[in-house]
C-alpha cells in the first residue's frame, strides 16, 4: 500500500482495521462466505458478541479458527487450505450441496478480493491480463452470482497506484451487476444504481484526494 | 444468538398468506408433517399452490385442505390412491388445478430452484404428452425435455431432531422429498420429533444443514 | 384372466409362477427396482441364493419384505406405500438421490406393469384414455428412460381379451424404445429390432393361439 | 453375494486405460485418494484426461501423473498453487491442454451426468471470457449458460470407511467431490481407512450408498 506514501495525513487502515470495518457491517445470525486471502482476516476480527456461520466452499458450515499447532485435522481445511476447525452446531456436506448453498441464494454475504470493480456492480476478481499465469476461478464465480449480499474488500488502488474502482472493467468479468458494496483502505462505497456512493472517508484525506484515486465518478451519501 | 426454535406451530407458519406456493414433504403417509399442515389450515389461507407427492388421502392434512377449498392448484406426480377422495371430488367438478410432474422432475426440479440454476434438460417424460408445449431438444441421440425450477414461499417438512441453528436428522423413508424442499422454499418450516442440544448432532451425519431452515418446532 | 377360459389346455402362470419366472432372471448382486403391483411380487419368490438389492423410489436401498404384523416402522414403506424393512448394508436417503439412481442408469434392472408395450419397445404404463380418473405418473417415466435393462411383467392381454402388446401404442406413452423384454402369463418375448421375438411359450399354447392373443407379429426365436 | 472389497491397489484400478477421463477426488490435499493415484501411475496408462478441483501440487499423485506425462488434459477450477509447479512448466511449454470450469460448475456438471440429465443453465460464469462459445440464455432476467454433462469412464475417491455393498462414509472435509464423483464414472473405486461388516455402518449416515461404488481397497 505505498501508494499512499505521498498522503501521510491520511490515517488508511491496515488489514486488521478494514477487517474489523467489513466485521462490523455484518449482523448477528449471518451465514457468511469468505473469500480466500484478505477476507479471511474477518473472521479473526469479528465481535465476539455475534454468532456468525461461516461457510467454505469445500463443504463445511460452522467453520471456526485455526486450531492449535499440532492439534488439526489434515484433512479440515478452508478454501484457501488453511486448517480450521469446526464448532459445535457445524456440519460437514459435499461439494454439490456446498454450492447449493452458495449459488442458490443462501449464503447471507459474501466478502470478496477483487482486482476491478465497476461502477455499475460489475466484479473482476480472477483473471488479469498476464498470460503467463494459467487462469483459476474456484468458486468465485458461483459466490458472486449467488450470494444475497456481495461485499468486496480490497486496497483502493493496485499496487503502482492504479484505481481498482472504474467505470467498467477492463479484465475478465467474474460476474456483471453483483457487488453491493466495497471496503477499501480509504472508503466505504456503495454501488447504487447511480454509480460509487461513498459512506465513509478515512480521516485526513479530502474528498478530492479519494477521487483522484478513483477512476470513475463518486457522490458522498452526506450531499443527498 | 441464532435460535430457530419456535414454542407453537402457529408460530411455525405464521406469516403464510393467500396465493402462497407452499411444498409439503411426505411420500403416501411417510414423513407428511401433519400438524404443520393442520396449523395452515387454522390460518385460514387460501388460493394456495400446493407442492406435493400425492394429493393427500381420507380426511386429515394435505386431503383436508383440499376439502376446505384452500388449494386452488396442486402439483404433484401421483394424485391418485385409495383414499385421494377429496382431490378426486373436486377435480372431476372442475374446482382444482392440476399440474402433473414425473417425480425424479418434481424433484430435480425444486432442487434447481434451490441450487440457483435456470433449468435442466431430462429424458423423462420427453416421449410423452406430458412434454407438449415444452422444448425438445435431443441430447446425445434421445430426446430431452427442458423443465424450469420451481421455487416455492413456504416448505413444510418433517424431520426427527433438530438443534438450535436448525441442522436437521431424518428418520428412516420419513426423509424423502425433505432435503430437497427444504431448499427450495423462502420460508422452511420443519416439525421434528425431538430438539437437540447445540453439537448433539454429529457434523458427519447431519442430513440438511441449518443454512436451509428457518424454523422448527416439536410436534 | 378369464380371457384364457377358451383354451382350457393352456398351462398358463399364475402371478406367483410368473414373478418367479422374472426373477429367474435377475442375477446375483443385482440392483433391481420392482413398479408398484404385479412387480412387487417378484422380490417373495426371488433364489434365496441370490443377493439382490432392491431400490426404493422414495429413498431405500436394500429393502427386505414386510414386517411382521404389529412389528413395522409406519414410515418405512415401498413405492406402493406397503410396509416393508431394511436389510443390513441397506442405506436411506433423500428423493433426489433416489431419482439420480433410477434415471442416471445406476438401477441394474426394472420390472414394470404395462398397459400397453409396442413392437419397437415403446411402453405405455401410466394413463389410459379413460378421462374420469386423474392422471398419475409417479416414477415410471424415470424408472424406463433411466435403469439398464427395462422388463414388462403383465398379463398376456386385457381382462376383455384385448392384447396388449401390440404394433404401436395407443396409449400416452411413459416412455419410447425402452423395453428390452417382456414376461406374461402366456410368453417370454423379447423386444429385438425386428420386433417380437419369442423365446418361451406355456405348455399347451401353440404358436398360432399366442399369435391370435397378440397385436403385433411374432418372430420365434427357435426358428432363428 | 456382493463383495466389492478388493485386495490390493492394483486390482483396484485394473482396467483403466489409455485415453480415458478420471475422476480424481479432493481439494487441496484433503481427500486426495493418493495411493489410488499412484497405483494409477504404476499402470503406465497415457493420455488421460483428468478431472480434479486443483492440478496437482508438489511431486506426488496428481503432480506426478503429470510430471511423468500421462495428462493430456486436465478439466478444473482452480489449477493455480503455491505448490503446482509441474502443471504450470507443462501449461506454459503447450505440452498439457486446461479446462477450466468454475467450480460450481464442475461439480453440477458432474451431477447431472450421474443423475442421467442432458445439462443446465447455470448463471455462474454467464458474464464472462468462460461462456465464449456456449449457448447463452436469459432466464428470469439473467444471464444463464448451458453446460453440459460430465461423465467420466472412472473415479477415484478417498472414504473413510466402507462395507462389502460399497457404503461409504467420509472424515471431515475430505468429503468434498467423492460423492458427486462416485456418480458419474463407469467405474468408482474408493480408497478406505477401513472396511467394517455389512450392517455396521447407520443407514442413517451412509453418505454414498454402494449402488455408486464398484470397488473398495484399505489403502
Amino acid at each position: 500500500m505505498s501508494e499512499l506514501a505521498s498522503e501521510p495525513s491520511a490515517q488508511r487502515l491496515d488489514k486488521r482495521q478494514l477487517a474489523a470495518r467489513v466485521a462490523q457491517d455484518i449482523p448477528d445470525g449471518s451465514y457468511v462466505n469468505l473469500g480466500i486471502g484478505l477476507p479471511t482476516l474477518v473472521a479473526d476480527v469479528a465481535p465476539p458478541d455475534r454468532e456468525i456461520i461461516y461457510h467454505s466452499e469445500n463443504g463445511i458450515l460452522g467453520m471456526g479458527p485455526a486450531p492449535e499447532e499440532g492439534t488439526g485435522d489434515p484433512e479440515l481445511i478452508n478454501a484457501g487450505k488453511q486448517p480450521v476447525t469446526l464448532l459445535p452446531g457445524g456440519a460437514y456436506f459435499h461439494h454439490t450441496d456446498a454450492f447449493v448453498m452458495m449459488r442458490g441464494g443462501h449464503i447471507d454475504i459474501t466478502v470478496l478480493g477483487a482486482f476491478q470493480v465497476a461502477a455499475n456492480g460489475d466484479l473482476a476478481n480472477w483473471a488479469t491480463d498476464d498470460a503467463t499465469l494459467p487462469p483459476a476461478v474456484g468458486g468465485a464465480m458461483d459466490l458472486a452470482v449467488g450470494a444475497r449480499r456481495v461485499l468486496v474488500m480490497t486496497t483502493h488502488t493496485t499496487r503502482d497506484g492504479r484505481p481498482k474502482l472504474l467505470r467498467s472493467c477492463t479484465y475478465p468479468l467474474t460476474a456483471a451487476g453483483v457487488v453491493d458494496r466495497i471496503y477499501t483502505d480509504l472508503a466505504v462505497i456503495d454501488v447504487t444504481p447511480d454509480g460509487f456512493v461513498v459512506r465513509e472517508v478515512v480521516p485526513g484525506l479530502s474528498r478530492d484526494e479519494l477521487q483522484a484515486r478513483t477512476g470513475a465518478p463518486l457522490r458522498f451519501a452526506t450531499d443527498t | 444468538m441464532i435460535d430457530k426454535r419456535v414454542a407453537s406451530l402457529a408460530v411455525a407458519v405464521a406469516g403464510v398468506r393467500d396465493g402462497d406456493t407452499v411444498l409439503v414433504g411426505g411420500f403416501g403417509n411417510s414423513g407428511v408433517p401433519v400438524e404443520l399442515v393442520h396449523a395452515v389450515l387454522d390460518l385460514g389461507v387460501r388460493d394456495l399452490t400446493v407442492v406435493t407427492n400425492n394429493a393427500g388421502s381420507g380426511e386429515t392434512d394435505i386431503a383436508a385442505l383440499i376439502r376446505e377449498r384452500r388449494v386452488r392448484k396442486i402439483v404433484c406426480s401421483y394424485p391418485r390412491s385409495s383414499g385421494s377422495v377429496w382431490f378426486e371430488k373436486l377435480w372431476r367438478a372442475g374446482e382444482i388445478e392440476l399440474e402433473l410432474v414425473p417425480q425424479g422432475t418434481l424433484s430435480e426440479r425444486m432442487r434447481v430452484a434451490g441450487a440457483g440454476l435456470g433449468g435442466f434438460f431430462t429424458p423423462a417424460g420427453a416421449d410423452s404428452p406430458l412434454a407438449e408445449g415444452k422444448e425438445v431438444r435431443v441430447i446425445d441421440g434421445r430426446r430431452h425435455v427442458f423443465e424450469e425450477p420451481l421455487k416455492a414461499d413456504v416448505a413444510l417438512i418433517k424431520a426427527d431432531r433438530a438443534d438450535r441453528w436448525g441442522n436437521l436428522v431424518y428418520h428412516s423413508a420419513a426423509r424423502n422429498f425433505g432435503p430437497v424442499m427444504a431448499t427450495a422454499a423462502a420460508l422452511t418450516v420443519a416439525q421434528v420429533r425431538a430438539f437437540v442440544e447445540l453439537g448433539e448432532l454429529d457434523p458427519e451425519t447431519v442430513v440438511t444443514p441449518g443454512i436451509f431452515v428457518d424454523r422448527v418446532v416439536v410436534a
